[in-house]
């Protein structure tokens, strides 16, 4: 039944049930990914229109393809480009308002264009003729059908690509390396630089906020033992915010008293 | 009659039947897995754990379940809502799909059918697992990320760092398997191992799969994507009930995945311990899943015993350990293992072999020794040379004190 | 259906991807479309290696991830020292040659 | 042919001295004119014993040979670094080391306050290596090299106090004049390998008379360019006037005994060359009349001593020009003018250089008078060099100057009376200006300021002069007494034996008539300048007036060649200017202006070079398009 639609150039039912179903979600995603204004979004978007073509290989009989775009693809490449969307910080929305005079319309011309030839070029070139398929080619195993041709046929190219591997793993680790001109100070370090200080009051630690105030809450200061209050044991994102109250009013009466 | 010609005939009905089964078998292993690892890291804690609901407290698991559900769900102001949302869904819809193509028993018979419990066998079964967890990192991300806060954002970032990093050396640990039994599918590769389990023939790989899997999933004592003191809880900080629920589900699914996985590969699948085979026919076969099981379990007891015995790693040990150490080590070991692969398949003698064996191991010894002897050189140098004089007196450090007794 | 409608998709897949390379600002988001236009032709090397009835095709597909792995390694190094640089992740932003 | 190894250090020696004081700089300031003259001195030893050792030879066994390395061998062109010692060679090397030390021995006292004597002398050991490299190699291309390189030791002694803009004007044009007369050797170099395949003179000699009378005659009209700009002669003498720039020992040296004669060596060593074509022969004669009358006219209108004995150089070098031009008999005669003229000329140019050094530098002749009290032996040394050049008998010059004319008579026809005429004329003239050279300086009353205190010179520098003043009263003597310079150059220059032409007239008239204008020329100088006015008179003949400006050859060749130089230069400018750089940078302004609008395309936005590219993915499909239709 396969191989009779196959060597009519159509395919059985599921497959075109699982085309039909998927495609235009591709469609849809890829069309997404390049309107959506996050960068996130487009990513997932992309990580779906590839799992969607993982399943498309399956379908025609790359099983091993399948599998590795998922894990190469989505897996490593899509979870690298999060990874540094995320390291960069670059999940604000971008504009996507067109700041080069006549860029827009002209690629998408263009882009009419070639998508327009292509599809027309490949259903002359296509449309019904017939598919071989793969059901002799992958006889003795798809997995061990392809080993078998990359490591005779493409053995040069698989060896070239396995050094071009090492030469971006390199490469990516010289750019993003950044020469560290003394060693990262540890714990260690630290705790030796404070007690090394001229003064050792600060060998202890910043006090905690609230400790021995009148209030246990990390905006009030702490009281050093004269009863002043310490604004160095607040947080320094609360005094960002602006949450900080003034220190004085939490200064021991006693004290005032005694100014008094 | 292999596995795959033997489901590939099984009926539609039966394969959903078997689908609902792996289901319901995960989720209750589940609610059984978090209660064994209350009471279990309670009683190495000289506690008694959950002991109030049902005997033994055996649903307590069940009881917290429906309090989580229950509660109030909570979505923060600054979070990305659709992928706030999508992100558990994921993380648990992926966790389900590694059990697909483990072999839980031998051939068995089910409503009358002959066939096997494992949903589908795929010639690239293994590898089949691993896009499924590394799909699964995606939940953790985007969770991390769509939550709009700095914590989950730190801890998603964490654990997607550690997991793309041990999935690395997981993958290179699975390779010494592949080449050994010729094949990536899990059934085949359980079928392999019915004379000699991989364990013992590949134990450097099960070691290496064995640290990797703990750190795969985000288990103690690698659990720096969560770690309470850091990061208040990880990239799940801002989820609350349902969608927390979800994800506590996803975690405990992969733990048990993993260990269903090293069950298949290393320990020989649902074969009975060697000298016990007589066992596998015992109830029309079904007293593989016994077997199969009690690994699994095993494995898991092993998660819990080490998240109630060792401390927390720093992150950069962590990572380190994985990139420095795992997989270089994974590295030379498949060498080795695919010269001695080719040796058998030359047909190269048993003593040829060992001598070979024995040759690598000394020449493994001799580079530790050497490495850590320039280590600890390297190292007195750098004590010795690195003292600056204070610029004002202070009480001598302890370790300088005992070097100056000392010598 | 008929196969070549993989061919079809194939092409409209490719042609979005490149309309996103000409129009997105952020450089991510260029590279993740230059991602797509090599998932695109991907597809259609798997769709001819089945049409052909030999393995070429996948080979050829295979190659491309690999060499799309390294494009990206190396692509987002970039991206990233730019952005440590100029603070920008923009395509835009590194237009400095034109002076 | 006798093969020597030891020929090379003539020229090596004062090479590497010269060498050794240019590099070593300051440091060799105390010892470097000791070295220089030593090295000189030393020189002449190994000339005096090459002499003596030809001399023992006989036949052809006296010229020796070395071929020191193979220089240059492209092709068939072969061309070897090698020295040949001739009878020629050595009359020349023994006059160059031996004046050349004298001068060397002189320029010690002479140049002793000059903060760059080193220097001075380092040129100096340059100039003799090159001038005896001129006259040792084998081949025309060697001589070259010795040519260009007495050519660049003039130049930088001509300007060596070139502080003074007026010097080193001098030196550059000293080297332009000579820049010419190059061109003509190097050219004659070239026809010479075209048309023998050789340019040593062996093998240009031995292939002579099988070649074109054509070829020879170009050939021969080139060296006799060469000539005339190395030795001063019409129509390239204008730079030897100037070239009195540079110190006196200079003058003498360079510009009075040797370089000046190199002409003359030059054309009596291509001698094979002027037999073979008569055509040349003419041209040289011509050159050599002309010359002798022109120098000796100017001579009696300078007032600048030195550019009066320059000018009476120029006039006895056109005699000896003039005797090489008479064929074969002539170029002994010229070779032994030279040597005597070598004597005197350096006597009295160092005379004249005692003169300067006793007169605070004064040159201008109006300014003397009756120097004779108080410097005795320069006014003897001096006065012997008269004696010598006028020709009066038995002085040098008589026996020299004296065949000359004769053989110039017995040229035969109207050449014959003609040059003999022109020469007979000259010593005439010689006569008038020399003897106003001596009253003016020596005779007649003191013109010079107060300021001035003459004295006479330090032994240093009138030892020399003694010395020449001896070798221009005995050379002539010791040189034509038995034909002996006729007989020991005949292998060289007359080894057929051709004897002189048909005699007009009795060598004993010739010579009794050339007294008689001698005489003549000396009574009307002496009568003439009895009194000397110490400015010089404006109210002159034009003969005069013309006489000082050289015969207006300045303002000839200023004239002639200068103007439309210059005109043509600045034409080649403009047209450079406006054709050839117009077009380049019209090319360039239109590449810039489309390069401008091109570069509009440039945004230097990595998405609209993306957009391009898309453009060209479409107008690839489409071409594939259109031609799977």
């Amino acid at each position: 039944m396969l191989s009779l639609a196959l060597h009519s150039g159509t395919t059985a039912t599921p497959e075109a049930v699982q085309f039909w179903f998927l495609a235009p979600l591709a469609v849809l995603a890829a069309l997404g990914m390049l309107l959506v204004k996050k960068a996130v979004h487009s990513a997932l978007l992309l990580a779906w229109v590839m799992v969607s073509l993982a399943f498309f290989y399956i379908a025609q009989d790359a099983l091993f393809l399948g599998i590795v775009q998922i894990v190469v693809y989505t897996g490593a490449v899509m979870m690298l480009f999060l990874f540094i969307l995320m390291l960069v910080g670059v999940d604000s929305s971008d504009s996507l308002v067109e700041t080069i005079k006549g860029q827009r319309g002209a690629a998408i011309a263009a882009a009419l264009g070639v998508g327009g030839l292509l599809t027309s070029l490949i259903a002359r070139a296509v449309q019904g003729v017939p598919a071989v398929g793969l059901k002799d080619a992958n006889n003795g195993g798809n997995v061990q059908g392809l080993a078998s041709e990359l490591f005779t046929k493409y053995v040069w190219a698989f060896e070239v690509v396995s050094a071009l591997l090492i030469t971006a793993a390199l490469g990516a680790m010289v750019l993003a390396h950044s020469q560290k001109i003394k060693s990262k100070t540890a714990q260690r370090d630290l705790s030796i630089a404070r007690f090394r200080k001229d003064s050792l009051g600060a060998s202890a630690g910043l006090p905690a906020p609230g400790v021995f105030a009148r209030h246990n809450a990390v905006d009030v200061p702490a009281l050093l033992p004269d009863g002043s209050p310490a604004p160095s044991s607040i947080s320094a994102t609360l005094k960002a915010r602006g949450d900080m109250l003034d220190s004085k009013i939490f200064e021991l009466e006693a004290k005032e008293e005694e100014e008094n | 009659m292999n596995f795959a010609d033997l489901l590939g005939n099984d009926p539609g009905w039966l394969t959903t039947v078997k689908a609902f089964l792996v289901f319901a078998l995960c989720v209750l292993l589940t609610l059984l897995a978090i209660w064994s690892e209350r009471r279990i890291v309670a009683r190495m804690q000289m506690r008694l754990g959950p002991n109030r609901v049902g005997p033994f407290g055996l649903v307590q698991g069940l009881a917290d379940g429906v309090k989580l559900a229950l509660k109030e769900d909570l979505i923060p102001k600054a979070a990305d809502k659709i992928v706030f949302i999508i992100a558990p869904i994921i993380s648990v819809s992926t966790c389900f799909l590694s059990f697909a193509v483990i072999p839980m028993t031998g051939k068995v018979s089910l409503f009358g059918h002959k066939t096997a419990m494992q949903l589908t066998d795929m010639p690239v079964g293994v590898l089949f697992i691993l896009a499924a967890a590394s799909v699964g990192v995606y939940g953790i991300v985007l969770a991390g990320w769509s939550s709009g806060s700095t914590y989950p954002l730190l801890g998603g970032l964490r654990s997607s760092a550690q997991v793309i990093s041990y999935e690395v050396a997981m993958g290179l640990s699975l390779v010494a398997v592949f080449i050994r039994s010729g094949s990536m599918s899990t059934s085949e590769i359980v079928a392999q191992q019915h004379s000699l389990w991989y364990a013992v023939a590949l134990f450097p790989s099960f070691v290496i799969y064995l640290i990797s899997m703990v750190g795969e999933t985000n288990r103690a004592p690698f659990d720096l994507a969560e770690a309470e003191g850091e990061l208040v809880g990880g990239f799940h900080t801002e989820y609350s009930s349902l969608k927390f629920a979800l994800f506590f589900l996803a975690e405990y699914v992969n733990i048990i995945g993993v260990s269903a996985l090293a069950t298949t590969l290393f320990l020989g699948g649902y074969h009975a311990l060697p000298g016990l085979t007589f066992t596998e026919n015992w109830l029309g076969g079904w007293f593989t899943m016994i077997w199969f099981m009690a690994k699994v379990i095993a494995f898991f007891f092993i998660f819990v015993w080490l998240r109630g015995t060792l401390p927390r790693l720093r992150y950069d040990q962590f990572m380190k350990f994985g990139w420095k150490v795992l997989i270089p080590a994974s590295l030379f070991w498949i060498m080795v293992a695919s010269s001695f692969r080719l040796m058998s398949q030359r047909g190269a003698s048993k003593s040829v072999v060992i001598a070979a064996a024995i040759g690598v191991v000394i020449i493994l010894l001799a580079a530790i020794t050497l490495f850590d002897r320039s280590k600890e050189k390297s190292e007195e140098r750098e004590a010795l040379g690195d003292v600056a004089p204070p610029s004002f007196p202070v009480p001598q450090i302890p370790s300088q004190r005992a070097e100056q007794l000392h010598g | 259906m008929d196969i070549s409608n993989y061919l079809f998709l194939s092409a409209i897949l490719f042609t979005i991807g490149a309309v996103g390379v000409v129009v997105r600002r952020n450089a991510i988001v260029v590279f993740m479309c230059i991602e797509l236009m090599l998932n695109a032709t991907n597809l259609a090397f798997v769709t001819f290696a089945r049409i052909n009835g030999n393995l070429d095709g996948q080979v050829a597909s295979f190659f491309t991830m690999v060499v799309a792995a390294c494009e990206v390694v190396v692509g987002l190094a970039i991206i990233v020292t730019m952005f440590r640089s100029r603070r920008s992740a923009s395509v835009d932003d590194a237009s400095l040659l034109k002076r | 042919m006798t093969t020597s190894t030891h020929l090379v250090y003539l020229i090596a020696l004062p090479l590497v001295s010269a060498a050794i004081l240019l590099l070593l700089g300051r440091i060799a300031d105390k010892w470097g004119h000791i070295l220089a003259t030593l090295v000189s001195a030393s020189a002449f030893a190994i000339g005096v014993s090459e002499f003596f050792a030809m001399k023992s030879r006989h036949g052809d066994a006296r010229a020796a040979t070395q071929t020191i390395f193979s220089w240059i061998s492209v092709g068939s062109f072969k061309v070897d670094a090698a020295l040949l010692l001739d009878q020629l060679s050595i009359s020349f090397v023994l006059l160059i080391t031996g004046v050349g030390t004298l001068i060397h021995i002189y320029s010690i006292a002479y140049m002793s306050h000059d903060r760059d004597r080193r220097r001075f002398f380092a040129y100096l050991n340059l100039f003799i290596a090159a001038m005896l490299l001129l006259v040792l190699g084998n081949s025309y291309l060697n001589l070259y090299v010795g040519w260009e390189g007495v050519g660049l030791a003039s130049y930088l002694l001509i300007g060596f106090w070139n502080q003074k803009p007026a010097y080193a004007t001098a030196a550059k044009k000293a080297f332009v004049a000579n820049r010419v007369g190059d061109v003509g050797l190097s050219l004659a170099i070239m026809i010479a390998f075209a048309q023998f395949g050789t340019v040593t003179f062996a093998g240009v000699k031995a292939g002579a008379p099988h070649a074109s009378s054509a070829a020879l005659t170009a050939i021969g009209a080139m060296l006799l360019l060469a000539a005339a700009g190395k030795s001063a002669q019409f129509p390239l003498q204008s730079w030897l006037g100037d070239a009195m720039a540079g110190p006196t020992p200079v003058s003498a040296l360079i510009h009075a005994a040797t370089m000046v004669t190199a002409g003359v060596y030059l054309i009596t060593r291509s001698n094979f060359i002027f037999d073979a074509s008569s055509t040349a022969r003419l041209l040289v004669v011509i050159v050599g009349a002309i010359t002798l009358l022109f120098g000796a006219i100017v001579g009696t209108a300078k007032d600048d001593i030195k550019k009066a004995l320059a000018a009476s150089t120029m006039s006895q070098i056109g005699y000896m020009i003039l005797a090489t031009g008479l064929g074969p008999v002539g170029y002994a005669f010229a070779i032994m003018h030279l040597l005597t003229h070598g004597f005197f000329k350096a006597g009295m140019f160092l005379g004249a250089g005692s003169v300067m050094h006793g007169m605070d530098d004064e040159v201008n002749m109006r300014k003397y008078g009756g120097l004779a009290k108080f410097m005795p032996i320069t006014t003897i040394t001096f006065g012997l060099g008269y004696l010598a050049i006028i020709g009066v008998p038995p002085f040098a010059g008589f026996y020299s100057k004296d065949k000359i004319i004769e053989t110039a008579f017995n040229a035969g026809g109207t050449k014959g009376i003609l040059l003999g005429g022109a020469a007979l004329l000259g010593a005439a003239i010689t006569a008038f200006y020399m003897t106003r050279v001596v009253v003016l300086t020596f005779a007649g009353s003191k013109r010079w300021d107060e300021k001035a205190h003459p004295h006479e010179s330090p032994v240093l520098m009138w030892l020399p002069m003694a010395i020449l003043a001896i070798g221009s009263v005995a050379s002539g003597f010791l040189l034509a007494s038995g034909s002996a310079m006729v007989n020991w150059l005949a292998p060289v220059v007359n080894a057929s034996g051709v004897e002189g032409g048909k005699e007009l007239m009795k060598p004993i008239v010739v010579s009794l008539l050339a007294l008689g204008v001698v005489v003549v020329g000396v009574a009307f100088a002496v009568i003439k300048y009895r009194t000397v006015p110490s400015v010089a008179p404006e109210d002159v003949s034009i003969f005069t007036k013309a006489a000082r400006k050289d015969l207006y050859q300045d303002s000839l060749n200023e004239a002639l060649l200068m103007r439309p130089g210059q005109k043509l230069t600045s034409g080649l400018v403009y047209t450079d200017d406006t054709l050839v750089d117009g077009a380049v940078r019209s090319v360039g302004f239109t590449l810039a202006t489309v390069s401008g609008w091109v570069r509009k395309l440039q945004n230097g936005y990595v998405r609209t070079y993306a957009l391009v590219m898309l453009i060209g993915l479409l107008a690839l499909i489409a071409t594939i398009w259109m031609v799977t239709l």
